[in-house]
């Protein structure tokens, strides 16, 4: 599985992309978070307030709830502030 | 219908030129052309800003940005719309973004325009961060106004993206 | 602020990139062109546009056109504005006109944009005699969707013109 | 005074501009409108249906009941179809 950090999410986890192998009991991204919390504090801090953080499952907007397996793009990132 | 996202910066006049040439049923032509201010957009910041840089998700913001030209699409008749969204690092006074829209009928061209900023600003995944003069960088924040600039068109049709 | 009325094409390009250059305080230009359809804007009339010759009434454009630019400052805030107005002979594919509007804020920029060409179609003093391809000559019959677009920024502020 | 016709009542009354002088009892322009449809079939044609003329004094928009004197420029013509 291959996870995406953005903008301050990428600074305070310290890389922008990695592969992980999350074990199989993890079903959607609420759990792949949770897992992910447990990594380090860089994860612990970018992942503590959830509704400031919006989320991509291959590359379209998802929410907590979306199903994920093994090959899926997980991409975590503020609100966006382009334009 | 053209997408395109690029490091560097555009020709307006070149770019609006090409959505009409030899195109007869073009009446009008709507654009919108976003730039970097130099007044801050972080919440109570007091200094000037000396530098954006925009960093973005490649691949999804090329989905994104494709998605929302095409809802421009279904609901107005549109003969042509363009969508140039530059990423890295940019001064006060760069242009940053154009959107544009031609259309047989100048309320579709216009509302299209104002449309695919108002989208692209909450739906396209780009992040700024500001240098500002006092020496520090500072991630934009997402505004309120923009959630609800976007929210009027999500009201008016019954489109979904 | 400027507005411009004359015989010959004008460069879109140029004429947007002097409105915000050197002024970094501009984060949103919005811009207008109509051009010339081959479609008949005569009611009922099925033929096709070959040309069409613009006439107006030197002295009274001017002042209407300075009129509606002083309005349109009036009511949001603007950086620089323009209007750039044809007259004459022009086939399908040319450019009529050009407003443009440079704001700090992207929905001041769109709405005085759109406010600028609702009230020129209304009125500045301009009148449009097509010619068809039987070989006819017809004046364009003022449209009551533009009398409604216009009347639509009658209501939403007290401006007065 | 200063009259000048613009498009299809330019076409009706055969000229673009002219000067004219009014008795001095027209005070309006309803009463010029009078007065001008006197002068001949093509002005009498053009001024037919009011309801479909705008017209200015002095390079303002005007009313019919809008006063006139001597030396003002009256301008006759249909709703305007620029843009």
């Amino acid at each position: 599985m291959k996870l995406l950090y953005f903008a301050w999410l990428r600074q305070k986890i310290g890389v922008g992309e990695e592969a992980v192998e999350p074990p199989p009991e993890i079903a959607d991204v609420r759990g792949l978070v949770e897992w992910l919390k447990g990594r380090g504090d860089g994860y612990a801090q970018a992942f503590r307030d959830l509704d400031s953080i919006k989320l991509a499952v291959n590359q379209e907007y998802a929410g907590l709830d979306h199903p994920i397996k093994a090959g899926d793009e997980v991409a975590f990132f503020p609100p966006v502030t382009g334009g | 219908m053209a997408i395109r996202v690029q490091r560097e910066d555009f020709d307006v006049g070149r770019e609006l030129d090409a959505l009409s040439v030899g195109n007869r049923r073009v009446g009008g032509l709507c654009s919108f052309v976003g730039l970097v201010r130099d007044m801050n957009e972080v919440a109570g910041a007091k200094s000037g800003v000396e530098a954006m840089t925009l960093e973005h998700y490649p691949g999804m913001t090329e989905k994104q940005l494709e998605e929302i030209e095409a809802e421009a699409h279904r609901r107005w008749p549109l003969e042509a719309s363009l969508i140039i969204h530059r990423y890295g690092r940019m001064e006060p006074g760069e242009r940053i973004v154009l959107v544009a829209t031609a259309s047989p009928h100048r309320e579709a061209a216009f509302e299209a325009c104002h449309f695919l900023i108002d989208w692209l600003k909450t739906k396209a995944p780009f992040w700024k961060v500001e240098e500002t003069d006092d020496g520090a960088a500072r991630w934009v924040e997402a505004r309120d106004s923009d959630d609800a600039a976007a929210a009027r068109w999500a009201e008016k049709a019954g489109g979904s993206l």
